[in-house]
């Protein structure tokens, strides 16, 4: 078991998959010679060559195009989209093309392609470079999307999303690729679908995905300590599919329910929970369940503001104890 | 080229407008549904290149105008004709339609409704190729209008800078929908727009299946010896709307009548009946036959195939039972 | 007071406001000579001329950004977008550049610029033509959203958004531009937030928004007829920012609510309804909201499964029925 | 060139590097947030063409690089400090920041921070000026690896079919990121790829402030005289790492060195020392003023503005009071 960074993670997951496949390949921009933006593909450059590791042009969707191309023919390519902000460039082919060629084509084609990108608020990177972007990704058929919260989930769902026969959609965090955490030394692969539960907890449910879920695991820890309050942590690292039954046994259990998301509220991942919920356990309920999201404006640049635009632990703290009716 | 491959040609092209001008009757006698875009006035150009191709080896791509690119590649008639009839005995069981004709046993990957979308997975396929170590190549057909879109540019780039297998074909009819070529392109002679790119052009007369297959031949020469991306431009025009709902009134009857002049399937007829290669009468029999076998094959086929089932309906949204979902095979 | 189809309330809309403002002017394919696809902007091209009405190249976000920096200095674009299916290829303007620009520039430019498309399931057009997007739309901050559901909301929110200076998405239906409906003969403005009751009830909430209200409408019929259930109908023409008192005003008195919607339920406007009614009124309602959404999956093309993909009023009347015990 | 022009160029340009130095010790000392692009090595681009241009009634628009467009646009450079600070002082009371610097009062329309972005918004720009029938011009600054952005071929396309007055000035640095321009790109020679528009275009070096004012003051005539767009590629490289976080580590250092030699500022000052117009002396003093102004003024009246208030966060994502979201005015 190594203690190794995230973006160190995504790397093995990356340099494992190469040596498996011969047609698994990865392109973005500065990915090759520079070794990546956030070094996910450091050093794979020199090892596979200029052939499989893809320098491409700032062309978003013409490179996201050209990998579902590819990967009708049986290359596994791992695109890396330096910044969600520039995925709205290419989302025409990944909505238009990859999520749907599978049904269109009657079942003749399918588009495994995994793409790969950096969202979330990072610091003062302003208004073009703080998008999160993982609800529209997962609004629609035919893509799946997963987002990891530490790096054994980056690796393990890289790992499988190369294999998977279905277009994937990695949702990273822009602030987490030096997190640190242990990732087995042996081949792994995880889930796509699912979620899991961090925490065990019987007074409330904490919903969290990506960063969000260690503001979830820094409140459940006060709410212990300080407050008696014994929250359960779901990681809710799979975002389409959602993990319906998940949500439900844990909401069935405690009865309470809050999601943290880094995102703006509007038609979010908190909204969807909260539907679900809803459908799924509406009477096992004993309060109206919570949304902590950010402020609904585009991502300011000052660092004061910046942090007031984005919810912290303490803010789900403050939710759960509301809910409670404490006053934090 | 050949007399045997020329009568061929004739008659493939003769196939080719008596079953799209089926296609129009079925679409008016509502057996078939949404959006259908004809290729009437433009059959040299498929079959030219097609012909010059290896097809079934070779992978073709393009638009929704598709249906003939598809049989030339070597579908079957009637899976094609059946996908227009929404049955589930198309080619994409009834749930992709004629804007999306597949075909990937034959290498036909597509028809594809978003202009300008193919430029990309084109390049994509070819780099495929390229890894998998073929002798095929990729030949993606697109119209004029397309090249206006951004996918266009850093298509050819890319093939450029990676030395992609890649045909692009520019059907060049002069209009994107409704709209004359001049008045949304600056430049309008299409295969000039690729210096931008280093990539080697030409313009060619596309009404002529020979002067066609003559320079997709030497493109695709090109292309296969790995010397990368070609663009051949193809003159042409379309003799029907852009698709079933357009009135076509945009266009000048003096244009439409020059070009009714230069229709490829009565130049071609007219070339071999002045040879002595075929007769009047070979050609009206040839044209008898074609529609007996429409009739009495495609269209039967069509109208008593079953619709697809119900168990279709969210069946392709994902793949079936794949272990890698759930951390791999047990 | 005339009887009108809604592409002609459109039209009109447009004729009003450019001969208001000779800033004003329109712009998409085909939109000028051959007079628009669904004749939106029929005629235009005459009277005002190839300046004004601007028939593009197949360039979407190319057009949408220069219609965009046109509206930073005083022009007021109205910008056709086809089929909403091809706005993928316009979302980097729209979102990064018109939504934000306001607040990067710290208020010193603003983009009044307006998009419209044609959205929807239509008749048998395929997976790549039937998308229903307004749920990507309205999620970002930045971007006002509106969806007409008859013509006199049409031309009067086309006129509000032409004036109104921030950027305004206006979602239409393709199947919808031929429907008729009473248009005032004076010049009219209509609001771009709110909601409208479309029909008074005490016993159960339908929400519905463009096509999705006259199912719901429909369906109140049937209920009231045929079950002795009174519903109220709620038209969402706006989408963002959604009408959290009206909702709340609604559901407070019936108790009870149904979302209607075209498009996928994942993270749509009817996961967006029903997080509002927990939050707003939770402890009002006598069982948990519902939704009726369309099927998972891409459009076919076939059109007995075209149709099962996608709602009825039936399945609004069923859905009331079942939350009310009742079998349908 | 008038020789006050000239003195007066190498103080802006000296003023510029200064001011970005200090930048990057503002960056070091974590005065400076997020990412921050230097123009060093590049002034004389900006310069250049800016001082051909009408400053304050031109529009101009660029990326994230976009400091010194700005300073020279007429932005007073405490304000394009104290944003840089994120202070409420700042031009876009700190919600902006260094990618997003905008001067709607001295028409510097902004700095935007997707490559490829400003294309489009320009030839808006330019249908705007044409719509109210103004004199002006835009000018679109953008660097060599953005026109693989399909937003380039449209925007080329859409400002030559409509003849709009805008010209497109390539900053040709020979890399994007760390990918050298021969890895992204099929022509690198960037104005030979706009013969796919036939918009005329030409190619200077982009270190002499005296050649890329003449090629500019051509250019701008052209626009300006409503000839439609113009494309001008300056030949140019920047000293420092692409952002702050970037360790120059991809650049061959005898590349760094030939570029190095052929710094704007020394070569402007050698040719006046060379003629006599200024001494070394006269160099020497103006930077040290210029160095007291930039700590004096720009630094301390960043360093002592206060951060924005509370109020701002939530103020500018829609317009204020707008009575067309309520139906009109009442
Ligand atoms: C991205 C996108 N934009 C617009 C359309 C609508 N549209 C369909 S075909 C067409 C014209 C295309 O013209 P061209 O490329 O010349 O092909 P042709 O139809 O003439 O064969 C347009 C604008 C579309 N399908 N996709
Ligand atoms: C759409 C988009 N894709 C990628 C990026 C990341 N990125 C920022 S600058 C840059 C390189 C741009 O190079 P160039 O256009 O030559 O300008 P330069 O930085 O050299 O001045 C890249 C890839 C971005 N900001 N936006
Ligand atoms: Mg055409
Ligand atoms: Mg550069």
């Amino acid at each position: 078991m190594a203690n190794i960074m995230l973006w160190e993670a995504i790397r093995r997951a990356h340099d494992e998959e190469m040596t498996n496949d011969p047609l698994v390949i990865c392109m973005g921009e500065d990915i090759g010679v520079a070794g990546g933006t956030y070094k996910a593909t450091n050093g794979l450059y020199d090892k596979y060559g200029s052939e499989r590791v893809m320098d491409t042009p700032i062309s978003e969707n013409g490179f996201t195009g050209l990998a579902i191309g590819a990967s009708f023919i049986g290359v596994r390519p791992i695109v890396e989209i330096m910044s969600v902000n520039f995925a709205w460039l290419a989302m025409d082919q990944i909505f238009n093309t990859a999520a749907k060629v599978r049904y269109m084509s009657g079942g003749q084609l399918e588009a495994p392609v995994v793409i790969r990108s950096a969202g979330g608020t990072a610091h003062q990177l302003g208004a073009q470079h703080s998008a999160r972007m993982e609800k529209v990704f997962m609004g629609i058929a035919g893509l799946r999307v997963v987002t990891p919260s530490n790096p054994k989930q980056a690796y393990g769902l890289l790992k499988s999303a190369v294999r998977c026969n279905d277009p994937v959609f990695i949702n990273e965090h822009e602030i987490m690729y030096n997190m640190k955490g242990e990732v087995p030394d042996e081949e792994f692969f995880h889930p796509l679908e699912g979620s899991e539960v961090t925490r065990q907890g019987r007074d409330i449910t904490l919903f969290g995905y990506n960063i969000s879920v260690h503001w979830c695991l820094q409140a459940a820890d006060i709410l212990s300590k300080k407050h008696g309050i014994e929250a359960e942590v779901i990681d809710l690292y799979a975002l389409n599919p959602l993990d319906r039954e998940g949500i439900r046994n844990s909401v069935s259990k405690t009865h309470r329910a809050i999601i943290a998301e880094e995102a703006e509220a509007a038609v979010g991942v908190g909204s969807e929970v909260m539907a679900i919920i809803n459908e799924e356990c509406f009477y096992e309920l004993d309060a109206p369940p919570v949304r902590v999201s950010a402020k609904n404006i585009p991502i300011p640049y000052n660092h004061t503001l910046e942090k007031a635009a984005i919810p912290t632990a303490n803010d789900v703290v403050n939710a759960v104890l509301n809910m409670f009716g404490k006053n934090g | 080229m050949d007399v045997a491959v020329k009568k061929r040609l004739l008659r493939e092209m003769l196939f080719a407008r008596r079953f799209e001008e089926r296609c129009y009757e079925a679409y008016v006698e509502r057996k078939i549904g949404g959006f259908l875009h004809l290729y009437s006035g433009e059959e040299a150009c498929a079959h030219g290149v097609l012909e010059a191709a290896n097809v079934g080896s070779d992978y073709v791509i393009t638009s929704y105008r598709d249906h003939i690119h598809a049989i030339k590649s070597g579908m079957d008639p009637k899976e094609v004709m059946a996908e227009l009839y929404a049955k589930e005995t198309g080619c994409c069981k009834g749930l992709g339609g004629s804007m999306h004709i597949f075909g990937v046993a034959n290498r036909f990957m597509g028809g594809y409704a978003l202009v300008g979308g193919p430029f990309p997975l084109a390049a994509g396929l070819a780099k495929g190729i390229k890894m998998k170590g073929g002798e095929e190549i990729c030949i993606c057909f697109l119209g004029d209008a397309a090249n206006n879109q951004g996918t266009f540019h850093e298509s050819l780039n890319m093939a450029k800078v990676w030395n992609l297998p890649v045909l692009y074909v520019c059907e060049n009819n002069l209009y994107g929908i409704g709209t004359r070529i001049d008045r949304s392109t600056a430049v309008v002679d299409q295969y000039k727009r690729v210096a931008g790119y280093d990539i080697p052009s030409k313009q060619v007369d596309g009404q002529d299946v020979e002067i066609v297959y003559d320079a997709a031949q030497e493109a695709i020469e090109h292309v296969r010896s790995g010397k990368g991306p070609y663009f051949l431009e193809l003159m042409t025009y379309r003799y029907r709307g852009h698709s079933m709902s357009d009135s076509n009134a945009y266009r000048a009857k003096d244009e439409e009548r020059v070009w009714s002049k230069r229709d490829p399937i009565i130049m071609l007829r007219d070339r071999l009946i002045e040879a002595g290669d075929v007769t009047e009468d070979d050609f009206k029999k040839m044209d008898d036959e074609i529609l007996e076998d429409i009739e009495n094959n495609v269209i039967k086929f069509s109208e008593e195939s079953p619709e697809p089932s119900m168990d279709l309906l969210e069946k392709y949204v994902l793949a079936e039972n794949d272990p890698w979902v759930h951390g791999g095979p047990k």
